[in-house]
């Protein structure tokens, strides 16, 4: 039971890292970028061919692939959402074109392999893979019955860092300010001589640089990498967790990451796990149904 | 109901009636009536998608086996021609693919597909329109023997066009458990299910209804699904209750990623699966936590069969990399037909004739493949030797007993 | 390309060839037209794979126990699907926008996921395995499509139409038109889930299996089925249904893209709503489904001074 | 008696919109209902109309309780309206909007239409040919009804929007602002048309800024100011009281004024000639900071400005004033690069608005201070404070620029740590200012800012905008009171539809009767 726990936790902290691009997103754009999903896989299969393909050191393979899910954020703005900013389209049509880009990457990815066109990106072709031992230390703790592995461990103090950072960021610098004018009211923005566009582009580069992190936490810590991670794991379940905190809350985006992991394991553990699969969904469902607005969002009303 | 059986009819015999016609006018009944010809097979896999973890080796195996056999002659003169249709791991889109090969490419015989839930679209398909299909990869059940889709009675019917060179999960799940028992003695048991791919449930039913042959207790059956981002929490249930086995039926990473979170939990256990244990990626992946995981494979790289050893290096040679057992079933899959087509003694002219002629000729294969020396039983499923094999924890295989066909 | 070079040397011959093809954009067809009834009225709703699946499994249940007739099954799953609707209306469709269409993706994978895969009686992950005759639906699926589309093409003509398409517009106004917004929304969910139901359960018949999965009755279904609508373009009767045969025929229009199909099909995908926001058939296309929500800074509107 | 409203209640949050209103609308009557804006009069009508709920009093239709009863049922017991902002079916077309306006008297064809049944063919022929009438009552031509609705001249929209509200065969009309934004003559003949309707038998309850429009129409009339009715009578009675004038004019600070505008009949052709004159005694400067020249911008189909050309020199303080929806704003907007001119050229200082980044005007040094404030509500002040700082960022100097502007605005220092979502209009006019300011402003937009302040809060904003003038900002300035606007003015543009009408020095104008016409309107 208290393993069980553990588990909760640790999943929740995927949840968050993963939830908290997709809500910075939508909270500034209203748009559901859901390319989030394929640049949180490309973020960790990316990482994982430098380190075994190309024989780079962990840390370095980090960072690049990091920089590399960022500047998949500036595709994502300059391919699928200015377009149609431009022609103001509405958001839905927003949805279209980033799953148009989902598709891309994963297809990229799944037909990687070492006689394609794609071998220097990855070369396992739909396969899942883990990290060779040794590659990320993950030493064991057993205490008392409890067991703990550094690499899931090391996720929980991580994520809370970097949604403390994350936090500060939004509410006390002067770009977390902007990032926030351009949320509530553009125009009012513009007006005061900030560059929504460039804001836009900001915002894209941090959520697809966390959602890139997410990926390789998940790859090092849940030794599973394959194109589908993102879309078959986690992309329908972050959006569950970001309607439960609140569609564009960073504080909602973690604390219901946290609040589904332990939904989902005590459902597991009291109802039974075939039950489990569901329950995100009915979670998510009832939410919608009872508090539109999730647990930290502001509700939108419309002026007459 | 009865008007669309109709039609359908109508439409097939057009088709068939339509094929006659526009087939090849030359030739007698003779084999130097295979001269010149060409001999059309077709194949529906699975490249893109999840099945395209196991599409690609099929396809590469078939490949091979077409080239070797045309460049030594073809089949006394006739080339065969391999079409490959990608079905994008999908039942409808494969039923498509399968249609339009029978009816518009006209194959002579089919191989594939590769996943379960496809095949059940798939070979009742060929059935009606009595064409050969050969399965290279599929272990579900009702795969073979039963074509019987008429829910309203459940007895079963043998399949008359449907074959299969792939060794069934209701072999190899039973044998893998029955050795297993016999060497430990396993008391209790724990079944991690993924409940919603077709495959990995029916592996589930399987071992459910096999283990207590062996006495071994089933504690629980969790199912999970793929989907769950994290599976840790289900394989914690599954250790704590102590089992002596952990039963495995699922595909792709999950294996390795189960076998991984218990060895990690301090599971001391042995894992126990199905053919999702028989790929090098799922011994990579678990690496040193597999160690040990047993399975009962159609295959094995290392078996002492002259026909496997020249098909290994021939493979190699070819792609610069191993085969693995999918490679090997779609090698044997095109041998099979070749060798049935070349006794058939095709007319070139009379296309569902020679559909029926090929069947016949391949209910009495009996050739030797890299699977072994192979035959096809009564209801048209793999008759072969089985390899209990487990993994080296280095992302190999080793072989621990060989089962002879009974 | 052989595939569109025998539609047009041979097209009986590839007529009989491609019955399942064929019977397969017929199904998408309809389950196109239910999306765009709910789209017609201003609904974001994702809910259709849901309501297939009621009626796939209740049809095939029907026959499997009761050995009831083909229509009659058909019917009932039809039906069901419909009841389904309401009984899910009531509660989402206060909502709107994407908050409405991520509480429809809630409501089908808690119903796949949840209910399908935990209730014996649905076969749960092996699925049910029935009598069924893919070759011979053509006929009965095309014509149910001419019908439906008919239908659904009349009822944009009357009052219910004019209605739907005022909501649409602004439903503030319709309000002040007195249309009783609730009540027309509701009327198109339902029938919107009627006719995914009826589709569900024709396409349970075309394969000899219904199975769970998602690419038939979960999120991915439900992406595909958003598609056909905003690439074909919601605004008229035919754009999703234009857009039902290009998504499916994609893996052959690609073909020659051999593994790499998907991304030519996404860059596709981009480029066409990129330089078509509205959507291929029609004009105003999307414009219909801007929630109200869509800050007015954003999507400008008329107002001097 | 039609229409009778008892204590009707309504606020939002703090806010008191509509504060114990009790109003009396009497069958066949033309009721005006005035008031400076955010007095309450467009929440009252949601309220009746069904679109806010009641939080105190009620409300009869006759007999009928409209008492919480949803919009639609209320709009199909007979009430129909427009609305403020025109909201059309705008993908629709002309006839087409009418055609649901019929919704509620049309039979349930459904059936019919399933069947494709002849037999309501008829139905929908004659429904079309009502649908024309209507459309022509309402002074549209036949060929607009195949036109789409956004495609329609702002006026015409007016229009189409009252044929839908017709279509209802209301027993009470409803006008919010229907003379918004229109020239002279459109006016004169949107007043014709109410009257028609009304003669025809129609009961409306009118609301309006213009003044004269709503005195010349009205047997009675309505004021409301924050909320409360502060007097109900014929246009004479109103019209002299004191309180209204404060009210509805705003202040006059040392100017005071005799009689409300409207009331005092000026002969329109005397009036056009004075017009000339003056706009030839107004002298431009040579030398201009910004430098506007035959602009021309539109939305769509409605053009919002024509042709514009106008000057301010630095150190200036220049107003523009004129009915709302005269364009105003949409000049503003356009100097901030918010929308893209159709034509003509605007300079501000050597760049060029009409194709620069909105945000590298702004560094330019071209700020404005929005209608409506626009503050980020969200926000504390001090944040709103130091986003205002963006353009220029230098650490120190920003800190002490904020806690300048705090001294000068003490009330903001002490509400810095509250979100400006919580302050008063006033406060948050005050803020919007700062805000203006703290982004070094050479040329300072101000769009609006008494725009619902109570008289006292106008005071202030305007002691301000003077100080900061003192401090050598150039000022541009729109506004509605054009009393207060003039009386800060060097020099003054009167802007009407979208054209400048005249222009000259802050005094002439202010004495000019031209403007008043111009301003309210004819």
């Amino acid at each position: 039971m208290d393993q069980q726990i553990v588990n909760a936790i640790f999943i929740g902290s995927i949840y968050a890292l993963f939830a908290v691009g997709y809500t910075l997103v939508f909270g500034i754009l209203d748009i559901l970028n859901l390319a989030h999903s394929a640049v949180f896989m490309l973020g960790a299969a990316l990482t994982y061919s430098l380190v075994v393909n190309h024989g780079q050191p962990f840390a370095v393979a980090c960072i690049l692939g990091i920089a590399a899910s960022a500047f998949m954020g500036l595709v994502i703005e300059y391919v699928c959402l200015r377009p149609l900013r431009r022609r103001q389209a509405p958001p839905i049509a927003a949805l279209i074109s980033t799953i148009g880009l989902a598709l891309v990457i994963v297809a990229a990815i799944e037909q990687g392999t070492s006689s394609s066109i794609f071998s220097w990106l990855w070369v396992d072709g739909a396969n899942s893979v883990a990290f060779p031992a040794g590659t990320v230390p993950n030493p064991i703790w057993h205490i008392g019955d409890l067991t703990l592995e550094a690499s899931k461990v090391a996720i929980i103090p991580i994520t809370i860092a970097l949604m403390l950072v994350l936090g500060y960021v939004m509410r006390y610098t002067q770009v977390g300010r902007g990032l926030r004018a351009v949320a509530e009211n553009p125009r009012a923005a513009r007006l005061m001589g900030l560059d929504v566009d460039r804001m836009i582009s900001l915002t894209l580069v941090i959520s697809s640089a966390l959602g890139g992190l997410a990926g390789i936490m998940f790859g090092v810590a849940l030794g599973d990498i394959s194109p589908y991670i993102g879309r078959d794991n986690v992309e329908v379940r972050g959006l569950a967790v970001i309607v439960l905190g609140g569609m564009g809350s960073i504080p909602g985006a973690v604390i219901g990451g946290y609040l589904l992991g332990v939904v989902e394991v005590l459902t597991l553990v009291t109802l039974g796990s075939g039950a489990s699969g569901g329950v995100a969904f009915a979670a998510l469902f009832l939410m919608l149904v009872l508090r539109p607005q999730g647990l930290f969002g502001t509700r939108l009303r419309e002026r007459i | 109901m009865k008007r669309m059986r109709f039609v359908c009819w109508v439409a097939a015999t057009l088709v068939i009636a339509a094929c006659g016609s526009s087939g090849n006018t030359g030739g007698g009944n003779s084999a130097n009536a295979y001269a010149g010809k060409t001999i059309k097979f077709g194949a529906i896999l699975s490249i893109t998608g999840a099945g395209g973890v196991y599409g690609p080796q099929s396809r590469d195996g078939a490949m091979l086996a077409v080239k070797q056999i045309n460049a030594s002659g073809g089949i006394n003169g006739a080339m065969i021609d391999l079409e490959v249709q990608d079905d994008a791991s999908l039942a409808a889109t494969s039923a498509q693919k399968a249609q339009t090969l029978i009816q518009s490419s006209l194959d002579l015989a089919l191989l594939g597909p590769t996943l379960s839930n496809s095949a059940v679209a798939v070979h009742p398909l060929a059935e009606s329109l009595k064409t050969p299909i050969l399965a290279v990869s599929t272990t579900g059940i009702h795969i073979v023997p039963d074509c019987n889709w008429t829910a309203a009675n459940p007895t079963t019917t043998p399949c008359k066009y449907v074959f299969r060179d792939s060794l069934g999960e209701q072999t190899a799940i039973p044998d893998n458990i029955k050795s297993y028992a016999a060497d430990a003695h396993p008391s209790t048991g724990v079944l991690l299910v993924a409940q919603d791919d077709k495959f990995s449930s029916d592996g589930g039913k399987i071992v459910q209804d096999t283990v207590g042959q062996y006495n071994i207790q089933l504690l629980k059956t969790i199912p999970f699904s793929k989907a769950a981002a994290d599976l840790t929490p289900y394989v914690t249930e599954a250790v704590q209750l102590h089992p002596d086995v952990i039963f495995i039926t699922s595909l792709g990473g999950i294996p390795a990623k189960i076998m991984t979170g218990a060895r990690n939990l301090g599971f001391q256990g042995q894992f126990l699966g199905g053919n999702g244990f028989n790929t090098a990626t799922v011994s990579k992946q678990a690496g040193a936590a597999g160690k040990g995981a047993r399975s009962a494979s159609a295959w094995y790289i290392g078996n002492t069969f002259a026909s496997n050893q020249d098909f290994v290096t021939a493979y190699k040679s070819e792609y610069s990399k191993d085969p693995d057992q999918f490679a090997a079933q779609g090698y044997a899959g095109i041998k099979i037909l070749a060798d049935a087509a070349k006794r058939a003694n095709l007319t070139f002219t009379d296309l569902a004739g020679d559909r029926d002629k090929l069947r016949a000729a391949m209910e009495t294969v009996n050739i030797q493949t890299p699977l072994g020396p192979f035959q096809f039983t009564s209801t048209h499923d793999v008759k072969q030797t089985v390899w209990i094999i487990e993994m080296d924890g280095a992302g190999g295989f080793k072989l621990d007993h060989q089962i002879q066909p009974s | 390309m052989d595939f569109f070079f025998n539609l047009f040397s041979d097209p009986v011959g590839f007529w009989n060839s491609h019955t399942l093809l064929i019977s397969q954009i017929g199904i998408n067809g309809i389950i196109a037209t239910s999306m765009f009834l709910v789209l017609y009225s201003g609904q974001l709703s994702l809910a259709a794979p849901g309501f297939m699946a009621v009626g796939a499994y209740t049809s095939v249940l029907m026959e499997l126990y009761w050995h009831t007739p083909f229509a009659v099954n058909i019917a009932a799953g039809t039906l069901l699907a419909a009841l389904g609707g309401l009984l899910v209306g009531l509660p989402v469709l206060r909502l709107r926008g994407v908050f409405l269409a991520i509480a429809t993706i809630g409501f089908i994978e808690a119903l796949r996921l949840g209910v399908i895969l935990n209730v014996p009686i649905t076969g749960e992950g092996l699925g049910l395995k029935h009598a069924a005759d893919p070759l011979g639906g053509v006929p009965i699926i095309l014509v149910s499509l001419v019908v439906t589309v008919f239908l659904v093409w009349r009822l944009t003509k009357g009052r219910l139409g004019s209605a739907w398409s005022a909501i649409r517009q602004d439903e503030i106004a319709a309000l002040s038109q007195g249309i009783n917004v609730a009540q027309y929304k509701m009327i198109a969910f339902v029938f919107s889930a009627l006719l995914a139901g009826y589709g569900g359960a024709l396409e349970a018949h075309l394969t000899f299996i219904v199975a769970p999965g998602d690419e038939q009755y979960g999120v991915t279904r439900a992406v595909q089925i958003l598609t056909f609508a905003v690439l074909g373009g919601s605004g008229f009767v035919l754009g999703p249904l234009a857009g039902a045969l290009i998504v499916t025929l994609l893996p052959y229009i690609f073909l020659q893209a051999g593994p790499y199909i998907n991304v030519f099909s996404g860059i596709f995908l981009i480029a066409v709503i990129v330089f078509r926001p509205q959507g291929i058939v029609g004009r105003g296309g999307l414009a219909i489904v801007r929630p109200a929500w869509w800050p007015r800074a954003r999507a400008r509107a008329p107002s001097p001074g | 008696m039609l229409l009778r409203l008892v204590d009707v209640q309504r606020h939002f949050g703090g806010v008191r919109a509509v504060d114990g209103v009790s109003l009396e609308v009497n069958q066949g009557s033309i009721q005006g209902l005035i008031g400076p804006n955010g007095a309450g009069k467009t929440t009252l009508v949601n309220v009746v109309t069904g679109y806010a709920r009641f939080q105190g009093g009620r409300a009869w239709l006759e007999s009928d309780e409209l008492t919480g009863l949803p919009a639609h049922r209320i709009a199909s017991l007979g009430i129909a309206r427009t609305f403020q902002n025109i909201r059309l079916f705008k993908d629709l077309t002309a006839i087409e909007n009418v055609l649901i306006g019929m919704h509620t008297r049309r039979r349930d064809d459904t059936l019919a239409q399933l069947a494709t049944l002849p037999l309501f063919r008829s139905d929908e022929r004659s429904r079309i040919k009502d649908a024309y009438a209507l459309l022509e009552s309402v002074g549209l031509p036949h060929s607009v009804g195949t036109r789409h609705a956004a495609t329609l001249p702002y006026g015409d929209q007016r229009r189409l929007e009252i044929a839908r509200a017709l279509a209802l065969r209301p027993r009470l009309l409803i006008l919010d602002e229907p003379a918004a934004g229109m020239n002279p003559a459109e006016k004169q003949g949107m007043r014709e048309l109410i009257e028609r309707l009304n003669a025809e038998g129609l009961t409306i309850l009118l609301i309006d800024h213009d003044m004269r429009l709503v005195m010349g129409v009205c047997k009675r009339v309505a004021v409301l100011n924050f909320g409360k009715k502060i007097a109900d009578g014929t246009p004479d009675e109103v019209s002299t009281d004191a309180g209204v004038i404060k009210a509805y004019l705003g202040t006059g600070g040392d100017r005071e004024v005799t009689s409300a505008p409207g009331a005092s009949g000026v002969d329109e052709a005397t009036e056009v000639e004075e017009a000339a004159v003056t706009s030839r005694a107004a002298r431009e400067p040579d030398k201009a900071i910004l430098d506007v020249e035959d602009l021309t911008v539109s939305y769509g189909a409605v053009v919002a400005v024509r042709g514009v050309s106008f000057r301010v020199a630095a150190g200036e303080v220049v107003a523009l004033i004129g009915a709302n929806g005269a364009g105003k704003s949409t000049i503003l907007n356009t100097l901030s690069g918010l929308i893209r001119p159709e034509s003509g050229t605007a300079t501000f200082d050597g760049l060029d608005l009409a194709n620069a980044k909105a945000s590298a005007i702004v560094r330019h040094g071209l700020v404005q201070v929005p209608e409506g404030r626009e503050i980020l509500a969200r926000q504390t002040v001090l944040e709103n404070l130091e986003l205002a700082t963006w353009a220029r960022r230098d650490g120190a100097a920003t800190r002490k620029r904020i806690e300048d502007v705090m001294k000068r605005f003490p009330i903001l220092g002490e509400r810095r740590a509250l979100s400006a979502g919580s302050l008063s209009g006033g406060e948050q006019q005050m803020l919007a200012i700062a805000r203006g300011l703290l982004a070094r402003p050479r040329l300072l937009l101000l769009d609006e800012p008494s725009l619902g302040l109570a008289p006292q809060m106008v005071d202030e904003v305007f002691r301000a905008i003077e100080e900061i003038h003192k401090e050598g900002t150039t000022i541009l300035l729109v506004e509605q009171n054009a009393l207060r606007a003039l009386g800060v003015a060097d020099r003054a543009y009167v802007i009407e539809t979208g054209r400048i009408l005249l222009s000259g020095s802050g005094d002439d104008l202010l004495h000019n009767p031209a403007v008043r016409r111009a301003y309210l309107g004819g």
